[in-house]
């Protein structure tokens, strides 16, 4: 029976996670620029994947007596190389020249380039 | 009762790749397609992990890693691509620390 | 011990800002009209080593609706994309209050 | 599910043959790529795909899969990671050189 | 090693000595160091001639290839001794009249020598060999010296022309008589032409019978210049006279003859032998004396007249066959009468036809021109050249006291007993024979008068010649002498040769109408009362006297345009031409150098020749498609998509889509590797898939953006019509060969052995390095290889320049843009990234580490393992550069590869020294400080030295490739 | 267990790896690979004597016992091929050095070619299907790299091509195996033979043998021949000749194995369809040769009409004809060599490929010359050189299976073959010098020698007055050309000698027909330990 509630919990974080997932692909989809973009690509991908990721740690720790440490270093790994990779593609787009979305209201960034172009 | 709900997970999941390779597909710029793919691997990497609880194995568990590994070089590489022309500079420019 | 302190309270301060802006992020994808004003804006910071520059930066990135865009080349500038950037000097003071003391408690004695 | 693995192999011959007999030598090394998926899957096939455990012989269970053919695939596909990653460099090579990708152009009867 | 065999060789080892002699003796005309040797072959083979005549056969046998039945088995009888006598003996006169002929100052003699030498040898070879292979092998050479020969002026066009065609003509006859010799062989299992004649029973009946002969004839008909072969011979006269006079007159071209008379015992009595033999013969006989009369070179002349002569002889050995047909006794050798004719001028032939040959020789060495146009009135200036050819003339002529007008007496004799024959319908036709005999002798006295009085009588015309003519020197005077002095006096005394020479060689060749212990009773005689022969000859020489009258007028009427047209040598040469031009067309139609129709042409005869043997020999109403596993929904879904990804490849609009796309396809096959139970493939696979398309991105992104395939409806149809065939083949036979499975697959053993015999618990990569570890240093091999490739194309340029290669729009592919970016690279903060990575690498090392020592009881391996390591090296080059890369770790990549090659191959060495197969593995269990009982196995060295190849080759092909801009 | 058997591959894959780690110190990687081709050629010498004396041997790759693990298994065709090939890779190296120019060297070319040979004495060697593939792929490997190295834009084009249609037969090999393995469950050859016999090879079975006939067919240019003649024609002679006389040579042995070992039950299929090749494969051959005027492109067709000769044997598969087919493979490997070393000498010397702008080199080079005339009649066929016994028995054995037409295709072949070489022969020999290019147009492949090599070449033997850096250069080229006429002189004494010495050849080859004859040798060599 707690097994069975246990699985039941697991599942149900396992199923969160992928519909975070699902919503960040659908951002990914739907928001209007790259940057925009990147942001539900990083955040919500992260967080999803990080819970399903957990849950199958749980899962094999209570269910398999497995102590799974390539798991584990996974998650690590994950939380460490998911910012950097938003903040690459982000930097990227940018340097390559694709321009905000019409509705974007600053970009200091812009003036931050201009000013430095002179005197280089 | 368990199963059941890993594999709608994995349909979710499966939803999400398919959005993402629209994306990926669509584009329009080379960055999209980088986020695109990069989503792809994280999404790939989570049914990976599902998978394992489905069929009760943890045989399949380094796949997860290799791919997480292999979304993070990938993205790199290709960033830098566009963004320089090239993946591996010759070396550190003197006023780059 | 201290450190460990501060260093358990800047994770827990991370899952919190971690799940609040997930949830204001996934709000606004769903939302069926999309009522943002994104835009890119720089970041004064006070931290100065390597790791607590990329720590910043990661805390900026992971936590949705900001991105690490550039780093300046002196690094003393962090050029941000966010979400909905409403009042720019306000998102400024929220993280320079919150990331960045958290992490010069750990990283500095 | 044999029969419908075949016909995947089917599928990815067909479109395998289709694109090395197109001009671009892009799609002539796709359609090689495509091809050799297509074998690594032909061997899993006739592995009589009958599901037993990974050959892990860890993992305890009543039956595993067939472990000879994963070791042929293996083979196979680290030969032809090699193979494509010299074609795709001769190919790159040889556009540089020759000005053209187009293969109907590279027939070569006018300097012999 | 018999007398005969060094009789055969000598001539051999003196065309090998022949250099150093000329060397030693450099001040001597070579044909003085030579004339010895066919001077004592003719004095052996004269010594040979009584115990011949006691018919005692000499023969001596060194085995050559005894397994395959040859032997260079030499036997002499009364055929071969008569040949070997005109062989020897009209050698030595060439070689001393050549002497003079060729002026060793301007003429390469040494080579000359060699040549006639080798040919010498050869043709003894043929009429001495008892087994057909070895006389075939001489046969050949025959062809070969004779090639050498005429093309010894190898400057002239002509010569060169004349010595391919007879090469061409007389070794296709030598390939069909091969052909002839290899089914008698395969009817009665002996090469030997005696054990064949001993023993008739096997081949009578057989069918191939008839196809042998044919086949043995077309070889002799060829040497023999017969028609319509004969072409070679005309063209072969470009050759030095002495050639002409002995190869192409009086010896080799009668190796046809030799080879019909030879193998007259196994054919004679069949009636097709007797109807080609004689009826070939006899249209070259006519045909060659009508040519010969339009002739004005006297070369030419000698040519035509020589293939006419050669036809005569021909036919009489054919209308001798006839003797087979009867029993032993009187009317049997009546029909040999034709045999003694054909041997008697054989002899007389070669005696007259020789010395005009050397008559000609002197007259175009001394005039400078063979045209008979251009020449006249020569008997004032050479009266001893005249008085040869006067004789040799008459004797060609047939007229009396010469031995020509003996031989051709004969011949009518032969002819008009055939009339009498009683078999082979014989009756109907019979009358042909003296009709065409007597025609052909008018020709024949026509052209002989020709060459002897347009040349040496009527009007001088010093004007048309190049120098003043004036008689030839002794030496070159004295061979000819010599043979007309034998044309006089076998003309007189004929029986000279009758019973040491032609009644042993018709011996040879009627062993069957010989009573054991008798001999052929052979007298010839000048005068046989007023019968029809010599009514024959008077008629011969009324009608020849008037149309040589005739002639000039004659030859004045230009030959109808459509012979000329239609002549023979227009067909060889126009069939060459033929060859030629139609080989080229046909050969370019289908070699177009486009790989696109190759591959059509391959796999259209993969599908047709697959889809024939499906058709004919598999039912494919009875495939059990029931016991197929089930397919789940989310299987059915992955496939789905596998399908869509492919599908859509072709149509991808862009580069980066359809190279997407193609990724898809291979990562949805991970997924069913995943679904199958394979975790180290799936791993494998997901990482060559990166690697794979971002190579491809890479390396494409300079390419051209895929355009649209420009082209028509008909060339994507029949594409696709071939990729659907090809497909279904695939399909159909995946389908066929999983429901026909009627054995238990040998992968039980591995299951069960892989932990007990080779100590690891993941059989896959148990197999990979123990079971079959040598497929695996192969395959790393493969990778080393294609690394050191891909070094070698990119670091190998040729030093043209090729910008004008390039098309322009890649030239300055997005050079703006570029340098926009790169400026502003300069100036970007590579912080995060930097300090992240190092926190990646060592995670992604320790993985690969792990990946390395646990592969042999888990998913990994060194494979894995090294391209992990590989990722983090190229993540550190990525944040650092490729200088700190070289700093960290100071490696040379390529070294690295060989080592690991090394260590792989070491360890297999390894275990040569306990005396065990290559490659064999050993493992144990080791107590080890800290980590306890650990699992040690040399496969796991073999494991390194895979891991660190393919770390060493991913990093080479990496770096070489990011150089190379 | 004899482990012997693995040193024809590991010697040259021994060489090949310290020459890797030899840079750029090309002396020591010249005296290097041949002292590894020596060894090589001593190995092979060893192996052909313990077969001949005590029987098939057998290796089991690590102590695996067939059919498990891969096993080698000398046999005495396979034995006398490998003896070939080292024969003939010891001639080819020693014309390589000198001739393919510093460039290549550096760029592992002596590397490459050890590893061909990994390639080649491994396929002839490995009693396991699917390590014959993965020798293949190594000797397919070294072979795009030999084939591309020098970058020429001839040589890049060509490659394209033939990578390709390897890489497209390869991925049919595999199906092929797959399908086999997929029915039968095993894949040692032997045992495959075992099982195909005990299933019957109808049905299913025969369309798999089709399989593996068309994709064996690629490789050896069996009537699939059409990748041959361009991709022949690209790299330098020694390279070609290398190819000429092993790759095709492989193809065919690996068609020659599986249709004597495993697919031998129903010659009236596959059989037949192999005579029709063959016919098809010469006529085409024999056109091709005559149609030309360029070197390369008619000693390339003579590369196939050769492919068609034996594979006619095998449709045959007479015991004479299968013993002539042994035969004949040997002379050929040798004499193709040869063939090829000679015409890129001639291509050298005269500075073009085409035969209307040759002539006269008699005076310049004799003894090139006359080698060249007898190893054209040793094609052909004339005896008594190498070429004969063999054709000799391939006829006798396919008149007694009444294989007439193929007979009379291969007789008449013969003489198209001379045919088209002693044109060859005449056009650059004979005649008048013709005026020359000043050199080879850098596209063009084939030379052995670059021309200015040889028209200093051609001036040290004419000891005509030269400039001093013409002499300077005549004497830098003399050892190379000595090294030249040497090296083919010995492959034309080998030819002279197999011909001339046919029964002693005879009597290995005999014993390798027999083994192809009657499979049960080979299955209980391996089989039964
Ligand atoms: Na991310
Ligand atoms: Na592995």
């Amino acid at each position: 029976m707690l097994k069975m509630i246990g699985e039941m919990a697991i599942g149900a974080v396992v199923l969160l996670g992928a519909c975070i997932g699902a919503i960040s692909a659908f951002g990914l989809i739907r928001l209007p620029d790259i940057y925009l973009r990147s942001h539900a690509a990083t955040k919500s991908a992260t967080v999803g994947v990080l819970l399903i990721l957990a849950a199958a740690f749980l899962y094999f720790l209570l269910y398999l007596d497995h102590v799974s440490v390539k798991l584990l270093l996974g998650i690590v790994f994950v939380f460490l190389t998911a910012p950097v990779a938003g903040h690459l593609t982000g930097r990227a787009a940018y340097r390559s020249g694709v321009s905000l979305w019409k509705g974007s209201v600053r970009d200091d960034l812009k003036q931050e380039d201009s000013s430095a172009q002179g005197p280089l | 009762m368990m199963s059941n709900l890993l594999l709608l997970s994995l349909a979710v999941l499966a939803a999400a790749i398919l959005g993402c390779l629209y994306r990926l597909l669509k584009g329009p710029t080379v960055p999209d397609r980088i986020a695109a793919l990069d989503t792809i691997g994280v999404l790939l990497l989570s049914m990976i992990a599902v998978l394992c609880m489905l069929f009760r194995t943890t045989a399949y568990l380094d796949i997860i890693l290799v791919i997480g590994i292999l979304t993070f070089i990938g993205t790199t590489a290709l960033t830098r691509y566009i963004e320089r022309g090239v993946i591996i500079e010759d070396g550190d420019a003197e006023d780059d620390r | 011990m201290k450190k460990l302190y501060a260093t358990a309270k800047l994770l827990a301060l991370f899952v919190k800002e971690l799940f609040i802006s997930s949830y204001a992020v996934i709000l606004h994808i769903i939302r069926p009209r999309l009522a943002v004003r994104p835009g890119i804006f720089a970041l004064e910071t006070e931290l100065e080593s390597d790791w607590e520059i990329t720590l910043l930066s990661c805390l900026i990135c992971l936590t949705p609706g900001t991105l690490t865009l550039d780093v300046a080349r002196d690094s003393r500038t962090l050029f941000i994309h966010a979400m909905d950037i409403g009042d720019a000097g306000l998102l400024s003071q929220q993280i320079k209050g919150s990331f960045e003391k958290a992490i010069m408690e750990v990283t500095r004695p | 599910m044999e029969l419908y693995m075949s016909l995947a192999i089917g599928v990815l011959f067909t479109v395998g043959v289709y694109l090395i007999l197109s001009k671009s030598l892009l799609r002539i090394i796709l359609g090689t790529s495509l091809m050799t998926h297509g074998i690594h899957l032909l061997l899993l096939t006739m592995s009589r795909l009958k599901r037993g455990a990974p050959p892990l012989l860890g993992e305890e269970a009543e039956a595993y899969g067939d472990p000879l053919p994963q070791a042929l695939i293996l083979t196979s596909i680290v030969i032809s990671f090699g193979v494509t990653s010299l074609y795709l460099i001769l190919a790159y090579k040889a556009y540089r050189k020759l000005g053209t990708d187009n293969m109907e152009l590279l027939r070569g009867e006018e300097d012999e | 090693m018999t007398h005969l065999h060094m009789a055969i060789l000598l001539p051999f080892l003196l065309a090998a000595a022949c250099r150093l002699l000329q060397k030693l003796l450099s001040r001597v005309h070579a044909g003085w160091l030579i004339i010895p040797a066919p001077a004592l072959l003719f004095i052996y083979f004269v010594t040979r001639i009584p115990s011949v005549q006691e018919g005692h056969a000499i023969s001596g046998r060194i085995p050559w290839i005894p397994s395959l039945g040859i032997d260079f088995t030499v036997y002499l009888d009364g055929l071969s001794l008569l040949f070997a006598l005109l062989i020897s003996g009209i050698g030595t006169l060439v070689v001393l009249y050549s002497i003079y002929y060729l002026d060793k100052r301007k003429e390469l003699v040494g080579l000359f020598y060699i040549y006639l030498l080798l040919f010498m040898g050869a043709m003894l070879g043929v009429v001495l060999s008892d087994n057909m292979i070895v006389l075939y092998a001489f046969w050949e050479l025959t062809s070969i010296s004779s090639f050498l020969l005429i093309a010894f002026w190898h400057n002239r066009e002509k010569s060169r022309y004349g010595a391919l065609k007879s090469m061409v003509i007389t070794v296709f006859g030598g390939l069909a008589m091969l052909a002839g010799f290899v089914l008698l062989y395969v009817m009665t299992g002996t090469f030997s032409i005696r054990a064949i004649i001993g023993d008739l029973s096997a081949i009578m009946g057989d069918g191939l019978f008839a196809p042998a002969m044919l086949l043995i004839l077309l070889g002799a008909f060829t040497k023999s210049a017969q028609f319509p072969f004969h072409i070679w011979l005309p063209d072969a006269m470009e050759a030095p006279t002495p050639v002409s006079a002995y190869l192409h007159s009086a010896t080799m071209v009668k190796a046809g003859l030799y080879l019909v008379a030879r193998l007259s015992p196994v054919f004679s009595g069949d009636a097709l032998w007797f109807w080609s033999v004689s009826l070939a013969g006899m249209v070259t006989l006519i045909y060659g004396s009508y040519r010969a009369m339009k002739q004005t070179d006297l070369k030419a002349m000698l040519a035509y007249s020589t293939i006419s002569q050669l036809g005569l002889m021909m036919s009489l050995l054919g209308l001798g066959s006839a003797s087979a047909f009867y029993s032993v006794g009187s009317q049997s050798l009546l029909y040999t009468a034709a045999t003694m004719a054909a041997v008697f001028h054989l002899i007389n032939h070669a005696v007259f036809k020789g010395a005009l040959f050397m008559v000609v020789g002197i007259v175009d060495h001394e005039t400078g021109t063979r045209d008979i146009r251009r020449l006249g009135g020569l008997m004032s200036f050479m009266p001893l050249t005249f008085s040869i050819a006067l004789i040799g003339s008459f004797s060609m002529a047939g007229l009396p006291p010469f031995n020509g007008f003996l031989s051709k007496e004969m011949f009518f004799t032969a002819v008009l007993n055939i009339t009498g024959m009683d078999k082979l319908n014989m009756e109907s036709f019979a009358i042909l024979f003296p009709v065409a005999a007597w025609i052909a002798s008018i020709f024949t006295f026509v052209y002989s008068m020709l060459l002897l009085f347009r040349t040496f009588l009527g009007r001088k015309q010093p004007d048309k010649l190049d120098r003043k003519p004036r008689e030839a020197p002794v030496g070159m005077l004295l061979p000819p002498i010599a043979l007309a002095v034998l044309a006089i006096l076998f003309g007189l005394f004929p029986n000279l040769l009758s019973y040491s020479i032609i009644e042993p060689a018709m011996a040879a060749i009627h062993p069957g109408q010989l009573v054991p212990g008798e001999h052929f009773v052979v007298t010839i005689s000048h005068w046989h009362g007023w019968t029809t022969e010599i009514f024959m000859t008077i008629g011969v020489v009324l009608a020849g006297t008037i149309l040589y009258k005739l002639h000039a007028r004659l030859s004045a009427i230009r030959e109808p345009l459509w012979t000329r047209r239609l002549t023979l040598n227009r067909t060889y040469d126009e069939g060459l031409r033929l060859l030629d031009t139609g080989s080229r067309r046909l050969t370019n139609r289908y070699m177009t150098g486009s790989i696109r129709h190759y591959l059509i042409y391959i796999f259209v005869f993969l599908i047709a020749a697959i889809g024939w043997t499906i058709f004919r020999t598999v039912d494919l109403a009875a495939l059990h498609l029931a016991d197929f596993a089930p397919m789940s929904l989310f299987e059915a879904v992955s496939m789905i998509v596998l399908i869509l990804s492919v599908i859509a490849v072709p149509f991808a609009s862009s580069r980066m889509i359809a190279i997407i796309l193609t990724g898809t396809a291979g990562y949805m096959v991970t997924l069913f590797f995943v679904i199958f139970r394979a975790p180290d493939l799936a791993l494998t696979q997901i990482i060559v898939e990166t690697v794979s398309v971002t190579l491809f991105l890479l390396c494409f992104n300079h390419l051209p953006e895929l355009k649209r395939e420009a082209a028509a409806l008909r060339f994507k149809l029949s594409n696709l019509l071939i990729a659907v065939g090809v497909g279904a083949a695939m399909t159909l036979l995946a389908l066929i060969a999983s429901s026909e499975r009627s054995f238990e697959s040998i992968s039980h053993f591995f299951l069960e052995s892989s932990y007990k015999l080779a100590g690891g618990k993941n059989v896959v990569n148990v197999i990979l390095v123990d079971f079959r570890g040598f497929d695996t240093m192969l395959e790393i091999l493969v990778l080393g290889i294609a690394a050191f490739g891909i070094c070698a194309l990119i670091r190998l340029q040729p030093g043209t320049s090729d910008k004008q290669a390039l098309p322009a729009n890649e030239q300055d592919n997005g050079r703006g843009k570029r340098s926009r970016t790169s400026n502003l690279a300069v100036r970007s903060n590579d912080v995060i990234l930097k300090t992240i990575a190092k926190a990646a690498i060592v995670i992604i090392l320790l993985f690969s580490l792990y990946m390395l020592n646990t592969g042999h009881n888990n998913p990994g391996g060194g494979f894995i393992g090294a391209l992990m390591a590989a990722a983090a090296l190229i993540l550190l080059a990525m944040a650092y550069g490729r200088r700190t890369l070289r700093k960290v770790i100071p490696i040379d990549y390529r070294v690295l590869t060989a080592l690991g090659l090394s260590v792989a191959i070491l360890t297999g060495i390894g275990s040569f020294l306990f005396d065990a197969p290559f490659l064999s593995h050993t493992f144990g269990y080791f107590d080890i400080p800290l980590l306890g009982t650990t699992e040690l196995a040399t496969a796991m060295l073999f494991d390194l030295g895979v891991y660190m190849t393919v770390v060493g080759m991913t990093m080479t092909i990496i770096l070489t490739i990011g150089r190379d801009k | 267990m004899n482990n012997l058997l693995v040193l024809p591959l590991l010697i040259p894959l021994s060489t090949g790896v310290i020459l890797l780690f030899l840079k750029n110190k090309m002396i020591a990687q010249r005296w290097i690979s041949a002292l590894g081709m020596v060894l090589n050629l001593a190995s092979a010498c060893l192996i052909l004597y313990q077969v001949k004396a005590e029987g098939i041997q057998t290796l089991h790759m690590g102590g695996w016992l067939p059919p498990y693990g891969i096993v080698f298994v000398a046999d005495m065709f396979a034995a006398l091929l490998l003896l070939m090939t080292s024969v003939v890779s010891i001639g080819c190296l020693c014309c390589a050095f000198g001739t393919v120019g510093g460039a290549r060297e550096r760029n592992y070319f002596y590397p490459f070619l050890q590893f061909l040979l990994v390639g080649v004495s491994g396929s002839f060697l490995t009693g396991d299907l699917f390590n014959l593939f993965v020798c293949f792929e190594v000797m397919l490997i070294s072979s795009y790299a030999l084939l591309v190295l020098g970058g020429t834009r001839l040589q890049l084009r060509e490659t394209l091509k033939y990578m390709l249609i390897n890489i497209v037969s390869s991925t049919l090999f595999v199906a092929a195996v797959a399908y086999l393995y997929g029915t039968v469950g095993t894949l040692n050859m032997a045992d495959l033979s075992l099982r195909v016999a005990e299933a019957g090879q109808e049905g299913v079975l025969n369309v798999i043998a089709i399989l593996f006939l068309v994709v064996f067919a690629i490789k050896a240019g069996l009537f699939l021949f059409f990748w041959l003649p361009g991709s022949y024609s690209a790299p330098p002679a020694v390279v070609t000749a290398l190819f000429g006389a092993l790759l095709t040579k492989v193809g065919l042995y690996a068609l020659i194995r599986t249709f004597t070992l495993i697919f031998y039950h129903e010659p009236a299929a596959a059989h037949s369809w192999i005579g029709w090749m063959a016919g098809a494969t010469m006529i085409l051959g024999a056109l091709g040769a005559v149609a030309y005027s360029d070197i390369g492109r008619i000693l390339n067709y003579n590369v196939i009409i050769s492919v068609g000769l034996i594979a006619f044997g095998l449709a045959a598969s007479t015991e004479e004809s299968l013993n002539g087919v042994v035969f004949y493979l040997l002379h050929d490997m040798a004499a193709k060599a040869l063939l090829f070393i000679l015409g890129g000498i001639i291509v050298g010397l005269s500075g073009t490929r085409r035969l209307q702008e040759m002539g006269g080199l008699m005076k310049r080079c004799p003894p090139i010359g006359w080698m060249f005339f007898l190893t054209a009649l040793a094609i052909a066929g004339i005896p008594p050189l190498s070429g004969f016994a063999g054709k000799l028995l391939l006829i006798q054995g396919g008149l007694r299976a009444g294989y007439y037409g193929l007979s009379a295709v291969s007789l008449l072949t013969s003489l198209i073959v001379l045919y088209s070489l002693l044109r060859l022969f005449m056009a650059a020999f004979w005649g008048e010098a013709k005026a020359q290019p000043a050199s080879l147009p850098p596209s063009s492949g084939f030379a052995l020698m670059p021309a200015a090599a040889a028209a200093a070449v051609s001036t040290s033997t004419r000891r005509a007055p030269a400039s001093a850096s013409t002499s300077a250069r005549a004497i830098t080229l003399a050892p190379v050309r000595k090294r030249l006429v040497l090296a083919s002189g010995a492959l034309l004494l080998i030819v002279i000698s197999m011909g001339i010495g046919s029964e002693w050849v005879y009597s290995f080859t005999a014993e390798a027909g027999e083994t192809l004859m009657n499979p049960a040798i080979y299955i209980d060599a391996v089989l039964k330990e």
